[in-house]
């Protein structure tokens, strides 16, 4: 019972996360990359040089290669598999058994996608070569000022969903309401924070670090201390086992009474 | 007779405790040379003629004489106060050293062993023990000093009592005493004295991560 | 020949102490040299062979010895650099620095090779002497205090070392026998008594701590790698790290083919664990960089000494982590004399952005933490990872877990610090006044990181057969 | 190739069939069958606007949601025979090939800097990400029920032999639909004639859209809604044979696009607000199918 149970979260968890992914990555570059400045910073914004965003580039190719190519990186992967399992006849082939074929099937469909977009976009360049192509204004509905502030954020593209499940953030509020019939200035500013980090990382980690800091004595610079700790440690490794023996020795008398 | 060395050997012990003075402390060390020499003289009768008066000019020409006049040179020098100021009342210290005795005896019982004079092993280890406990409860630098001359000479004790068959280790001993005793006194001491112009162990507490 | 090399070494001691002249001195360093790897290469090639009763040229004495060696030729190129470079040098401090240094170094190589526990003692006692000239180098009120605390600690620890010693002729009494050599305690080791043997190897443990840098007397080795000019610093958290890991390994070995094997190890755990315990309280605190490192080094030989404790595998991994932590520490140590040299400060709120000012020097930094902290490409990943190993073989699983908490916050407080000199700019720092330093000086670093990520990752097999000989008479 | 000839086919009339179904229901008489295929065509003819704000992002989007849509269809078989890609376990890269159309459907509407836009990528995000469950959990109970992981494998084996495995059909069915409405934004969540901006989730994501780019949303929306079709279909078409199949197939493709008619015509939108807890609904359905697939298989213990 408890293992179908485990099974049913396992499940719902991994479909969850697909979803929960989508959101967060559609956020984060969707308010990072996209759309207008949404904070106007008073030094000049500008791309770092190349040589900082080769390696970057290079990260993301070889992850987009591993999964058009699994075979590659998995033969790769053999030998250093074999190092930390120690077992030489391991007959272990990549794609044989262990339903790694299926990884071929789906770099397949992957290229199918690839060439799919690549055939697609041609089609499109083909036929827009002649045809007007206009730049306007981002249409507004009828607003006729725009500015970036009217934007999502990254807190609004997931107030519905954080409402769902406030119980699990810590959000913190910087307010000033609209006041009077011709309000002045307003503003609101939200920081979500992570309940469960809170709990489970900061308040250990803040908690272990105040306990090791108790022990700071040890170095304190005087000399008598110094030797104390020898003494001590030759004193309780000589003693612990004597203490011990008679503790057993007077348990033992007590069990005769 | 060795017997009755060694319990005075304990007895300084207990006087060193609760000694005030500087001076004292020079003079029961001086006191426990003379007390190893004798002891050595005992214990090791049978051994080869050469290694015996090596050893036996090493306890009263080294540990009786010269060491205590170069300390009492030092305290002359720098200026040293006489009083010992320990961190514990004497009181205590005697207590505590007392304990230390009691203790040693006490695990003297549980080794099985015929093969040494229990005397020594008690006298050895707690001479040890008060040393280091002089170490740990004094504010001078010279008293740290003098509790590491004390705790050699526990060790000598200790050595005498294995010189019968092993020879060498007494040398070892010798060698350790002299060896260490030159470092620490004639180097050390000395230029300690001169930088720092009040020899005080709270100066000597800047190195430290507290 | 190991007369010849005693003498010799001796000799061009002397001479240093005094003859003051500068090309003089640096001829008789170099003869120092030459005449350490002739030996060395003697040595290697009498493999297993005993020379004047007390030394033998073992496998665990070569594998040191062959450190030692390589270590002592970067450290006295930096040393060089460094006398040269600094500014209240005068022909005696020199001279004495020197002296030393060969002191130093024959101690130590001597006391790898010596086959009998008194003689261990002799070189561990030479070795506080001349430790402790290279320590007050500077002659300055914080040298003496480092090198004050040093001594006496250092004279404790002889002591407790000798006591052991002690112990162990009386635990040895039944054989009747006088001959403290390991080979023939171990082939008496059936004979020895028990609680004799308890506490010699309690005392004797304790006593080579001090070396070792393991818990209870830690202290002042902390203290002596600071107030160390850097290339000492090299060598102390280096090769006399080794010989106390070779003091306590002998006895250890005659301890474990008796009924105390279970308590030795516990003991050596207990004291293991607490040395990483008291590394993670201080690297997340410490602000000076070369203090930082010196408790890292505790952290290391903690691991080392966990790896004795668990057995096993472990006992490879612990030989082959001492080595490596030696090559890839000193290497970190005669860096700092650059690190120093630009920034003219080791608290590390005034040292940063380190790759601007110095790039091949940051870059043996940036190599030498990822090698420190064990991180895989890294030599020491292999043996720290084996350590692990060999400690859940033994089924020490919550230690394990604790132990690799507490590396996670060392490396956490490592890597902040690093990362913070390397590319975070310092508050207030002068730029007009940085040297401009020779990239050829970070070469000798590069060669003993690159040897110590070639010896982890492919050990030749001469190496693992060394190792393999030196663990042979523990039980598996 | 007979699914693809198929879905194509199918899509050329679904959504002509809805219109006209809401037209007639309304009282009109409504544009022909396959006005939404001259839509596209005329679409196609057009150059484009775009928005200053947009970056190369929004020129590429819509081409990768169709691409997606379009290799999604690819996974889906006709009964028995399978086309291009089968595999074990290709519902699962059905999902996400499609979770990858609707991330840049996503950030293409993100691109122009328009709040409205920024409001449809919000709902469809979070819609998408309670939908999801649903699917997954169905499609694993079906696998559990059948033994098999690839769709043309549990589509052939799928036989529905008792009541319970009818009823399981029948709720399996409703779940497919209803997240076609979802996938599609048609009625009870998202009503797609509505003129309000602020009530719109897919339309208002691709107010920015025109021409090429505009006719290849609109014909994913259609093939969306073939592609579910077809598998509704799957569930109930077991080993029936060809010359029943295929006029089966566009009766219930039909019938579909009928009942989704109706449901529009005489349902109101639901809140904007309750939309999720409707999603979550499906989720709670599914795991109902699992625990049926449990029983049948005897696998509950």
């Amino acid at each position: 019972m408890i293992s179908l149970i485990s099974i049913v979260f396992i499940v719902m968890g991994l479909a969850f996360i697909g979803g929960l992914a989508l959101m967060c990555f559609t956020k984060a570059f969707g308010v990072v990359f996209l759309g207008n400045p949404r904070h106007t910073f008073h030094h000049e914004v500008k791309e770092v040089s190349g040589f900082q965003l080769a390696p970057l580039y290079a990260i993301a190719a070889l992850i987009i290669i591993i999964g058009l190519f699994p075979k590659l990186f998995l033969d790769l992967l053999i030998k250093p598999v074999q190092l930390f399992t120690g077992l030489q006849q391991l007959p272990f082939v990549a794609f044989q058994g262990n339903g790694l074929e299926v990884l071929v099937s789906v770099s397949h469909a992957s290229w199918y996608l690839i060439g799919l977009v690549l055939i697609l976009l041609g089609l499109r360049k083909w036929l827009l070569r002649n045809r007007t192509i206009t730049v306007m204004p981002t249409w507004g509905c009828g607003y006729t000022a725009p500015t970036a502030k009217i934007q999502y954020t990254a807190s609004s593209f997931v107030k519905t969903y954080s409402k769902l499940f406030g119980m699990f953030f810590l959000i913190f509020k910087k307010e000033k309401e609209v006041q009077g019939i011709f309000p002045t200035d307003a503003h609101l500013e939200t920081r979500p924070y992570d309940k469960i980090e809170k709990w489970l990382i900061d308040y250990p980690t803040v908690n272990f670090k105040l306990f090791l800091d108790r022990f700071r004595f040890f170095q304190n610079g005087k000399l008598q201390f110094y030797i104390l700790y020898g003494i001590i440690f030759i004193i309780l490794i000589i003693s612990i086992p004597l203490l011990y023996d008679k503790a057993i020795q007077f348990i033992e008398f007590l069990k005769q009474l | 007779m060795l017997q009755v060395l060694l319990i005075i050997f304990l007895i300084s012990l207990f006087y060193l405790s609760i000694a005030n003075r500087m001076t004292t402390y020079v003079n029961v060390l001086a006191l426990q040379g003379v007390l190893l020499f004798f002891v050595a003289f005992l214990e090791l009768k049978s051994i080869n003629t050469l290694n015996l008066i090596l050893i036996l000019l090493e306890t009263i020409i080294f540990k009786s004489l010269a060491v205590p006049i170069f300390l009492k040179y030092v305290l002359n020098r720098n200026h040293i106060t006489r009083e010992a100021e320990p961190y514990v009342p004497n009181f205590v210290s005697l207590i505590i050293t007392t304990v230390i005795v009691v203790t040693t005896i006490l695990l003297s019982n549980t080794m099985e062993e015929s093969y040494l004079d229990k005397m020594y092993f008690v006298v050895a280890l707690s001479t040890l023990f008060t040393g280091l406990y002089f170490i740990a409860s004094r504010r001078k630098i010279i008293t740290h000093v003098m509790g590491y001359l004390v705790i050699e000479n526990g060790v000598f004790v200790l050595s005498l009592a294995v010189g019968n068959k092993m020879p060498m280790l007494v040398n070892l001993g010798i060698m350790l005493d002299i060896f260490a005793s030159v470092l620490i006194l004639g180097i050390f001491l000395n230029k300690i004295g001169d930088v720092f112009k009040d020899i005080d162990v709270n100066q000597l507490t800047n190195l430290k991560d507290y | 020949m190991i007369e010849i090399y005693l003498i010799g070494s001796v000799i061009i001691g002397t001479l240093l102490f005094f003859n003051r002249g500068k090309a003089l001195n640096y001829t008789l360093i170099w003869l120092f040299i030459a005449l350490q790897c002739a030996f060395t290469i003697y040595a290697c090639m009498n493999y297993n062979k005993t020379e004047s009763t007390y030394f033998t040229f073992d496998s665990l004495g070569i594998i040191m010895l062959l450190t030692a060696t390589i270590i002592s030729i970067p450290a006295v190129i930096h040393s060089h650099i460094y006398i040269e470079e600094s500014e209240e040098k005068t022909p005696r401090s020199r001279a004495t620095y020197f002296g030393a240094l060969v002191i130093l170094i024959t101690a130590v190589s001597s006391a790898y090779l010596a086959n009998h526990i008194a003689v261990v003692w002799i070189f561990t006692e030479i070795t506080t002497l001349s430790a402790s000239a290279l320590i007050y180098h500077h002659r300055n009120k914080l040298a003496l205090e480092g090198t004050w605390k040093y001594i006496f600690i250092c004279a404790i620890s002889i002591t407790f070392v000798f006591i052991g010693i002690l112990f162990l002729s009386l635990a040895f009494a039944k054989v009747g026998s006088d001959d403290l050599s390991y080979k023939n305690l171990l082939a008496h080791s059936a004979l020895l008594n028990l609680s004799w043997l308890r506490l010699a190897f309690l005392f004797i443990f304790t006593g080579f701590t001090a070396k070792l840098g393991l818990f209870p007397m830690f202290t002042a080795g902390v203290d002596a790698k600071d107030k160390a000019p850097g290339p000492a610093a090299a060598l102390l958290s280096s090769i006399v790290m080794c010989m106390g890991f070779v003091g306590i390994f002998r006895f250890y070995v005659v301890v474990a083919n008796t009924s105390l094997l279970h308590w030795a190890s516990l003991v050596i755990g207990i004291a293991a664990f607490l040395s990483l315990f008291i590394a993670a309280v201080y690297m997340i605190k410490v602000k000076n960089i070369k203090r930082m490192m010196a408790y890292s080094s505790v952290e290391h030989m903690g691991l080392v000494m966990l790896g004795i404790a668990a057995g096993g595998i472990g006992y490879y991994a612990a030989i082959l982590h001492i080595v490596l932590h030696s090559f890839v520490k000193s290497s970190l140590f005669f860096q700092y004399n650059q690190l120093y040299r630009v920034f003219k400060n080791k608290n590390i709120y005034q040292l940063g952005n380190y790759f601007k000012y110095n790039t091949t020097g940051a870059l043996v930094v940036l190599l030498a933490f990822i090698s420190v902290t064990a991180m895989p490409p890294s030599g020491m990943f292999v043996s720290e990872f084996l350590i692990f190993r060999s400690l859940f073989d033994s089924n020490q699983l919550i230690l394990l877990l604790v132990v690799l908490l507490l590396l996670t916050l060392i490396i956490w407080a490592f890597a902040k610090n690093i990362f913070k000199i390397l590319f975070i700019p310092a508050v207030n720092f002068d730029e007009s006044t940085v040297p401009v330093l020779s990239p050829w000086r970070s070469v000798s670093q590069f060669i003993l990181i690159g040897g110590a990520a070639y010896l982890g990752l492919n050990p030749p097999p001469i190496l693992v057969d060394l190792i393999k000989e030196s663990i042979l008479l523990l039980p598996l | 190739m007979l699914s693809f000839l198929l879905i194509i086919l199918a899509a050329a009339f679904f959504t002509g069939i809805i219109i006209r179904t809401k037209s007639i229901a309304s009282g009109r008489k409504g544009p022909g069958l396959f006005q939404p295929i001259k839509d596209v065509v005329r679409l196609f003819k057009k150059g484009a606007v775009y928005s200053e704000t947009s970056s190369f992002v929004f020129r590429i989007a819509p081409t990768i949601y169709f691409s997606s849509v379009f290799v999604a269809m690819l996974v889906v078989p006709f009964g028995q025979s399978k086309w291009l890609i089968s595999f074990n376990g290709d519902f699962i890269f059905f999902a996400y090939v499609l979770g990858l159309g609707k991330f840049f459907s996503i950030i293409g509407a993100m691109d122009t800097g328009s709040s409205f836009e920024g409001m449809g990528a919000s709902r469809e995000a979070l819609y998408s990400m309670f939908a999801e469950p649903a699917f997954f959990i169905l499609m694993g109970s079906l696998a559990l029920l059948t033994g098999h992981t690839s769709f043309q494998e549990i589509f052939a084996t799928l036989h529905l032999g008792s009541s319970i495995t009818y009823a399981l059909g029948g709720l399996a069915a409703l779940v497919f639909l209803m997240i076609a409405m979802i996938e599609n934004s048609r009625m009870p969540l998202d009503d797609p004639k509505t003129h309000l901006e602020l009530t719109m989730v897919h339309e208002v994501m691709i107010l920015d859209n025109s021409g090429f780019d505009l006719g290849l949303i609109l014909t994913a929306g259609y093939l969306k809604f073939a592609i579910y079709g077809a598998i509704i279909f799957n569930l109930f078409s077991g080993t029936i044979s060809y010359e029943y199949a295929i006029p089966m197939f566009f009766v219930m493709q039909a019938f579909l696009a009928f009942v989704v008619g109706m449901i529009e015509s005489f349902m109101a939108r639901f809140r904007m607000n309750h939309n999720a807890q409707f999603i979550v609904v499906l989720s709670s359905v599914s795991l109902l199918i699992f625990f049926g697939a449990l029983l049948v298989s005897g696998k509950f213990i």
